[in-house]
């Protein structure tokens, strides 16, 4: 029987649904919970005696419009810039036959292969001698030299087929001008779905920045988080959570808006190899 | 050189120079860093040729790591590349009802910071008295303490990466999967093709670009990513049961300082990361069904 | 051979009604043209034959067996796609052959029945070349092959030509009824182009927004239309619909009178039948050049060129009109006098523009043209 | 295409304002002329953990000084954080003026850092008050911040002893004195008893990334884990007392071998009867638990004196220029002044350093007659002994060598003997 056979698909990703949904309810749920309360009813999703106090306490112990607002500005910038760049070396791969080519690109999306901590000492020297440790601009400029972006956009370019760019080629149009009003409204899922992946990462990042900031006023979110935690003091769950929730609050409600668009655009970005 | 050439460098400059000063100088500093003996401050670095390679190898600790690093690299494979496959082929062609939602809501989580992500899970599975082991005590069963397990833990701290890489992994999936025609499932359904075949046989290797790319995804970052979750909860242990080449670097470079050893080991990683590098060139340039 | 009975049966999409109270039985072996426009619930209702839409409300037996909830595999049809879909990273034998494997057949008998496919086919040296590497001909051939290797019992084609240019359908169509012929399947066949219906089905049946309008063979579909969609969808041009009247044994269009046949007035009268819709074919109209009485007269607007003939497009009493003719005849602005056969005429009722019927006289097949 | 130049130039310059336009908020404001000195005091305090009490301490303090002006950080990821930032920033050429120094970093941080001892920066700079570490002190406090070569590398500030926390609760429920055991040996019958009863643990003993709980617990038998510069906690009296405690966690299942924060959590939502850890946690168990809790000192073994290691922090002054180093100064003076110490106290749940803050009016009097979960600790200081913390560069290894045995053992994996003895054997080896 097919409908039975559906309801028993439903049945399954429901469940698995739940398992990936349920941690974020509880983080909400134990946030507004007295600590006490955590404790002896972790497993609630009601709190019995519903509090704000955690949240206020975050409030007046972190500056949190500036830390919200830095963590805003290094993950625009960084996708901002990381589109950019990636787009253009995309574009001259694509488009471009020149010396050095096949090389230059497996060169660099090689990097992809390489962890972050082989990078990281000689990266922290280099943003301390450039001034810019304790500063979000250090933790900007790292995070820029990534590949992921020249190769996914790369590939949604193969997709186009050449005779566009060169249909435009014989209107006398630019490069920069073809790249701007053919090839990328063409692939336009393509680069915004590797903009939001750059925001998400860029938004999330931990540990770099902890190694790069050191004053309250220029964490940026995921750095609040531990200030509440401390294995010789303990850790204050529901104030934890409390951060938690206001960490991901902002990603989840843009999310949570942008919902149908952003699906529709990752899956018609489809990395075609 | 051309003008077409000088321009196409010109496009790429902007990349360039940022790769130039944070990737390839410090990939070539860490290199030469890897044979000396140092911690970072000392004024004088100990040149000890290949000798930080050799106590490497010779160090039964490597082999542990290395093996940890392989038992990511299956579980991570199986829970962030495979389990989205499949979900996404169900979502696709299996059911008819409620697609969207799904959609939707299993890529919610990878929104969210995976540090939140192992302090929810670090109480949700405390093994005494988390939610998961009440649930568990009350069908009668006892969570083992899986921090302090071998073997287990690794599986663990995959499952908190999972919950937050699985969204997007699934996503891009699933839109390299509605790139195989539903019409080429009908034919196969309407040929009394069973599901798992229909799978294996038709839909693996008409997405296997997305599928390639994902799978070196899932290795390379997916062990990357495991680093959030192993420093915020088990530090590697216990005694090193879930310590992987990447968190190795960081334990050898910055908890005890072994600055050479540590780069050594860098290195040897990135090395191992390559070879799959060349696999990627190999498979994925070669040999894969393009729609084009 | 399989009977497939639709009884009551309706689609729908949410609110979206696609089709409406089916009820229509394929006969075992015949060749059934699902015949409409596109959007008209045609391929609905091969898919659901197929199994692979669910079926809303009503039921679909195949040989007396409910199959509403029996999965398509399960079904033993095969079906050729509008598309073809065949497996793009398989190889033209392991595309015909998949279905085979997956079934466990033996060996031998896979190799045998791929042999066989391939010759009539004529794909013969393509076994190892991949989809891409064919001509759209060829690959629907490779479609046809695979569904023919299955030796089902019911063969569902879903536009099958419709990719195909012009030349090469033709041929097709030839191919098409060759494979029937031999393997003598159910044939379903969808398409929306009335020649490849008249010349590929046995029977035709009709579809409009979800409702079966006609189920009949060609020559019946084409002279005795149930109903003015199906007079006006089948044959081209279309059959030239006009209000009229009728009184004093005559035929009123507008401001214009002719007398009726006896037996037409006769009939009518029987039917008390005063307005209607009526129905005549471009071919069955004649230019008069000389005779001025009885017949109905307009102004040529303008000349269709077939060829062979010429669509003349007529202005009477603001109804526009198509007449095959000749065009020395006829030149735009010329007024025309013209005959309608009697013989060939259609009427429908005003309200359910279904047909009304013909006098008794006409249910033998009248070949000599009778002018009114 | 020098058109296409031009905007190639155009993009770069674009995203360089952007990303200086992100920086200029950023940048510190200037305080409005003089000659102050700036001075950053790196620390560990989390929000939990008196990263409150800090931030009040530091605003008093540039209220109070025209000429210095005191900037806190803070390092998360406790002294072992700490140090790598440290590490980082001296790496670059750059230090802090004050720092907390984790007790096992001790060895570590006197051999790789330069640092003023504090007897010195008192004759440089404090003329007046020539004998204030002798009078203040209690010469065995600080003594725990000498390194191996006898260097006084700073002042003890921080200080933390292990106590058992208990769940009355529970101990009465398992039919057992509800104020706890006085030896170790009745804390194994305590845990038993409790596991047999109630089917709940009796015991947790902290595991962190450090093994500061379990040194008290062999040293607390006889045992030490340096004796002349070398490992020797392989000794009877430390294989048995580590016996007692695997097998509790092996045989009987009494105790759990589990993480820290996961332990913790198991005690305070009352799985476990018995917690044993550092006084610091004593905010976190009295806000979380729901039932009749109380701290009683560290047991000893029968016939033995209790040997507590202490833990928390020192500070160390790391400033570079004789300015700097001046202004540390007046800031450590000010931090170990009687209110100072008092509130950070409270504020954190340390015991006090210094001599005379205890009985002080205007020091932790009234707070001590209030809170009786801190007289725990406060009673226990005759028994504090240094935190051991291995010579030498390789130190760190040691204790992480430390940490591996200890899951070993408690996992089953080797017995207690035998992961002591070759765990001292590799640690001497590698002090070589």
């Amino acid at each position: 029987m097919r409908i039975d056979r559906e309801a028993q698909w439903h049945i399954l990703l429901g469940g698995a649904l739940l398992l990936s949904l349920l941690p974020i309810a509880f983080a909400i749920a134990n946030s507004f919970k007295e600590l006490s309360e955590a404790y002896n009813n972790v497993f609630s999703l009601i709190p019995e005696h519903p509090t704000i106090g955690n949240y206020l306490l975050v409030f007046s112990r972190l500056p949190l419009g500036q830390i919200t607002a830095n963590t805003f500005m290094v993950a625009l910038a960084a996708t901002v810039f990381k589109t950019v760049t990636s787009a253009l070396a995309a574009y001259a791969f694509v488009y471009f036959d020149f010396r050095g080519k096949n090389v230059l690109y497996f060169i660099l999306i090689s990097t992809i292969f390489i962890p972050f901590t082989v990078t990281m000492i000689p990266n922290y020297l280099t943003i301390s001698q450039l001034g810019f440790r304790n500063n979000i601009i250090g933790v900007i400029l790292p995070q820029l030299s990534d590949a992921t972006g020249i190769f996914l956009i790369r590939q949604a370019m193969r997709t186009i087929p050449r005779s566009l760019i060169e249909a435009a080629r014989i209107e006398q149009a630019g490069h920069l001008k073809i790249l701007a009003s053919i090839v990328l409204p063409l692939i336009r899922p393509a680069v915004v779905s590797t903009g939001i992946m750059f925001f998400i990462n860029s938004w999330n990042e931990y540990v770099w920045p902890v190694l790069i900031l050191k004053d309250k006023v220029n964490y940026t979110l995921p750095l609040a988080l531990q200030l509440f935690i401390s294995s010789e003091g303990g850790t204050d769950f529901t104030i934890a959570m409390a951060v938690s929730v206001i960490t991901m609050i902002i990603p989840l409600v843009l999310y949570l808006i942008f919902q149908r668009y952003i699906i529709s655009t990752f899956t018609s970005s489809g990395v075609k190899g | 050189m051309s003008g077409n050439a000088l321009l196409a460098y010109g496009f790429i400059l902007p990349s360039l120079l940022v790769f130039a000063v944070f990737m390839f100088y410090p990939l070539l500093y860490t290199v030469y860093l890897s044979f000396f003996e140092w911690n970072m401050i000392k004024p004088v670095k100990a040149f000890v040729g290949w000798g930080n390679y050799i106590a490497l190898l010779q160090d039964p600790l490597t082999y542990v790591v290395l093996k940890n690093t392989f038992a990511y690299i299956v579980i991570l494979l199986l829970l962030n590349c495979a389990a989205p496959y499949i979900l996404a082929f169900i979502l696709s062609f299996v059911i008819r009802r409620g697609r969207d939602f799904y959609k939707s809501a299993f890529f919610l989580p990878s929104v969210i910071s995976l540090v939140v992500g192992s302090i929810l899970y670090l109480w949700i599975l405390n093994p005494i008295s988390g939610p998961v082991a009440i649930i568990a005590k009350f069908f009668g069963i006892t969570i083992p303490v899986w921090s302090k397990t071998q073997g287990l833990v690794i599986g663990v701290l995959s499952i908190i990466t999972t919950w937050k890489v699985f969204g997007y992994n699934f996503i891009v999936l699933f839109g390299g999967i509605t790139g195989v025609p539903q019409e080429v499932i009908e034919a196969a359904k309407i040929d009394n093709v069973p599901l798992h075949r229909i799978f294996l046989d038709i839909v693996l290797p008409m997405s296997s670009a997305t599928g390639v790319y994902i799978f070196i995804m899932t290795i390379v970052q997916g062990l990357q990513y495991v680093f959030t979750p192993i420093k915020v909860v088990t530090q590697g242990g216990p005694d090193n049961a879930s310590s992987n080449a990447i968190y190795n670097v960081y334990q050898e470079g910055f908890t005890l300082y072994h600055t050479g050893y540590a780069s050594a080991f860098a290195i040897v990683t990135m090395v191992l990361f390559v070879v799959l590098l060349l696999a990627e060139f190999k498979y994925v340039e070669k040999g894969i069904y393009y729609e084009n | 051979m399989k009977e497939i009975v639709f009884e009551n049966v309706s689609k729908a999409y949410g609110k979206t009604t696609v089709i409406e109270h089916l009820n229509l039985t394929i006969r075992p072996g015949e060749r059934l043209i699902l015949l409409g426009a596109s959007g008209c619930g045609k391929s609905t209702t091969l898919r659901m034959i197929a199994g692979l839409e669910q079926i809303t409300a009503g039921n679909l037996y195949m040989n007396g067996q409910r199959i509403n909830d029996l999965a398509s595999g399960e079904r033993n049809v095969s079906m050729v796609f509008q598309n073809y879909a065949l497996y793009p990273h398989m190889t033209v034998a392991d595309n015909i052959v998949y279905g085979l494997k997956i079934q466990k057949l033996p060996k031998e008998e896979i190799g045998q029945r791929l042999q066989a496919a391939v010759d009539m086919l004529e794909l013969n040296g393509l076994e190892g070349r991949k989809p891409r590497d064919l001509s759209g001909g060829q690959r629907q051939r490779v479609a046809l092959a695979r569904a023919v290797v299955k030796r089902s019992d019911v063969l569902l084609l879903d536009e099958p030509l419709s990719n195909l240019d012009a030349q090469l359908r033709v041929h097709a169509r030839k191919e098409l009824v060759k494979i029937h012929q031999t393997y003598r399947q159910t044939f379903v066949y969808v398409t929306h182009d009335q020649v490849e219906a008249m010349t590929v089905g046995n029977r035709i049946a009709l579809l409009h927004e979800g409702q079966l309008q006609m189920l009949d063979t060609p020559a019946n579909v084409y002279n005795r239309p149930a109903n003015v969609f199906t007079a006006r969808f089948i044959g081209s041009p279309s059959t030239n619909i006009l209000a009229a009247h009728y009184a004093d044994r005559a035929l009123h269009i507008g401001r214009q009178a002719v007398r009726l046949p006896e037996f037409w007035s006769a009939f009518l009268g029987q039917k008390g039948c005063r307005d209607f819709y009526l129905g005549i074919r471009p071919e069955h109209i004649r230019l008069e050049r000389d005779r001025t009485d009885n017949v109905f007269s307009g102004t040529v607007k303008y000349i269709e060129e077939y060829g062979n003939r010429c669509g003349i497009y007529l202005d009477i009493e603001d109804n526009e009109l198509v007449a095959i003719g000749d065009k020395a005849d006829a030149w735009p602005g010329k007024r025309v006098s013209f005959a309608i056969d009697a013989a060939k005429l259609h009427v429908f009722d005003k309200q359910t523009k279904e047909n009304i019927g013909y006098p008794e006289v006409y249910n033998e097949p009248v070949y000599q043209y009778k002018s009114l | 295409m020098k058109n296409v130049f031009l905007k190639l130039v155009s993009v770069g310059v674009l995203s360089t304002l952007l990303l200086a336009g992100c920086g200029q908020q950023s940048s510190p404001a200037n305080p409005a002329g003089g000659q102050k000195t700036k001075i950053e005091y790196w620390h560990v305090n989390a929000e939990t953990l008196g990263g409150k009490t800090i931030e009040e301490l530091v605003k008093q303090f540039n209220a109070q000084n025209s000429d210095v002006e005191v900037v806190a950080r803070y390092n998360p990821d406790m002294y072992k954080g700490l140090m790598q930032n440290l590490q980082a920033e001296v790496a670059t050429g750059k230090s802090p003026a004050v720092v907390q120094i984790g007790w096992a970093f001790l060895d570590y941080f006197s051999n790789n850092f330069t640092y003023v001892e504090p007897q010195k920066l008192v004759d440089s700079f404090d003329q007046g008050d020539k004998t204030f570490l002798q009078d203040k002190f209690l010469p065995n406090v600080l003594g725990l911040a000498k390194n191996s070569k006898g260097s006084q590398v700073g002042i003890p500030y921080s200080l933390s002893t292990p106590v058992l926390y208990i769940n009355r609760d529970l101990l009465r429920q398992a039919g057992l004195a509800e104020n706890g055991p006085k030896t170790w040996e009745e804390l194994v019958v305590f845990a038993n008893t409790v596991k047999e009863k109630t089917g709940k643990y009796g015991l947790y003993i902290q595991e962190p990334a450090d093994y500061w709980a379990q040194q008290a617990l062999l040293e607390s038998n006889g045992a030490r884990m340096m004796t002349n510069g070398k490992a020797s906690f392989a000794s009877e009296e430390g294989i048995k007392a580590f016996e007692a405690y695997a097998d509790m966690v092996l045989k009987t299942k009494s105790a759990l071998h589990i993480s820290w924060g996961e332990g913790v959590q198991s005690f305070v939502d009352g799985n476990v009867a018995m917690l044993y850890t550092t006084i610091a946690q004593r905010a976190n168990v009295q806000k979380g638990a729901k039932f009749d809790v109380a701290a009683i000192s560290s047991p000893a073994w029968q016939g033995k004196q209790p040997r507590l290691p202490a833990g928390g922090c020192f500070l160390a002054v790391t400033a570079k220029s004789e300015a700097e180093q001046k202004a540390a100064w007046k800031f450590v003076k000010f931090l170990y002044s009687i209110e100072s110490m008092a509130a950070w106290t409270k504020g954190t749940g340390y015991v006090p350093p210094r001599k005379d803050v205890a009985d002080a009016e205007n020091g932790l009097k009234s707070f001590l007659a209030e809170n009786k979960m801190m007289a725990a600790a406060t009673s226990q200081m005759a028994g504090v002994v240094p935190w051991t913390s291995f010579p030498g560069d390789a130190g760190l290894q040691a204790e992480q060598m430390l940490l591996d045995s200890r899951d070993r053992i408690l996992s089953g994996g080797i017995s207690a003997r035998e992961g002591l003895v070759q765990t001292q054997t590799k640690i001497n080896e590698l002090l070589k």
